[in-house]
């Protein structure tokens, strides 16, 4: 799956994209920030805060406990701030 | 139409685009965005607009879509833009026409606080202490709150 | 700013000159009123707009007096024409700008709610049947009364 | 005083500015509302419906109860149809 991050997301895990291919018993977000999390680091640092964070799974925003499967574009990113 | 660009926009040409050669509308509702040279007490030099190439467009689709299913509008018209932006610069605009000025108002209001709150965009602002991101405003919330429908807030 | 005058305005260049310069401003807010081509059922092929010059801009003045005195506004316009026009001209403009993207709306509403039912301005439409004057909307007073303070209700 | 007629009351009338001077025991816009029907015509006409006449004394809205004086600019309108 690809993942991406946004904003001071992306300044946090010093990433703006990348390929992911975690093990088959993340079957949803919730799971995902886990396995995310526990690679320690600034990933780990991004995520500590979860309400601050907002997901999009195929651009379109979903919540914790929305499925994710291999092949999705998940994105993550705080609150938006534009206009 | 939605635009989202990194180029400013020509306000006049584009309003004037919206509603050239309808004769049914009545009234032309117009909101436009500028960078500011304050943000609170601090002080801005510039400010950067991060956005997600692909949702954003999608979800100011959504909007405008919902926006024109709700009120009977003519035109309406999204344009955003990204990048490095200076006080005085126009960030994003605005627009709903239609033969009623009500629906014309309600849609154009619609329109900004929706896209506010939905629109994967994050603004870095420069300030004397180094680039901040911006916080989202808790009034942003409760100016999009203001529009759920009474069968939608039971869902 | 008032203007009341017979000839067209430039949308574009009146709004870029009201926010011109001016890095406090965050949001600016406009409406456009223009000729349609049908009132009701009936087909109106020009209108005539008649003023009663010198209370016309006293109202306007007073109009727009009393939104700055409402909300916390960088800028305002008002334009209205009058004499002969056709479908699609433009009849008014209105414009707030302001720090502040809710005082921008609701100074923008306010003004363009007021002006109809305040401003000595009269419609005469040429249709099929000839020259009609056109009838007060009770709309418009309701739309005006929304913006009376409770205090000033209850006088 | 000067009297203005817009609208369709400048039709009815066919007047659009008079000068009048009326008696003295016209103190109000009623009063002088009841002396320019008393003119019959045109002018009886237009005032037929008083509730669709708006009036303005020295181009502010008054109600019919406010004073009228030599020397005053006194306007006869329709509700306002502008924007």
């Amino acid at each position: 799956m690809k993942l991406l991050y946004f904003a001071w997301l992306r300044e946090k895990t010093g990433v703006s994209e990348e390929t992911a291919d975690p093990p088959a018993d993340v079957a949803t977000v919730a799971g995902l920030l886990d396995w995310i999390e526990a690679r320690g680091g600034g990933h780990a640092e991004a995520f500590a805060d979860r309400r601050a964070v907002r997901v999009a799974v195929n651009q379109e925003y979903v919540s914790l406990d929305h499925p994710v499967a291999a092949g999705d574009e998940i994105a993550f990113f705080p609150p938006v701030t534009g206009g | 139409m939605i635009k989202v660009k990194r180029e400013d926009f020509d306000l006049g040409a584009e309003l004037k685009a919206l509603i050239d050669g309808n004769h049914q509308i009545g009234g032309l509702c117009s909101f436009v965005g500028l960078v500011r040279d304050m943000a609170g007490d601090e002080a801005i030099s510039a400010m950067t607009l991060e956005h997600y190439p692909g949702m954003t467009e999608k979800e100011l689709e959504r909007i405008e879509a919902e926006a024109r299913d709700r009120w009977p509008l003519d035109a309406t018209l999204i344009i955003h833009r990204y990048g490095r932006l200076e006080p005085g610069d126009q960030i994003v605009l605005v627009a709903a026409a239609s033969a009623h000025r009500e629906a014309a108002f309600d849609a154009c209001h619609f329109l900004i606080d929706f896209l506010k709150t939905k629109a994967p965009f994050w603004k870095l602002e420069d300030t004397p202490d180094g680039g901040q991101w911006v916080d989202t405003r808790t009034s942003d919330d409760a100016a999009t709150a203001r529009w759920v429908k009474p069968d939608k807030a039971a869902e």
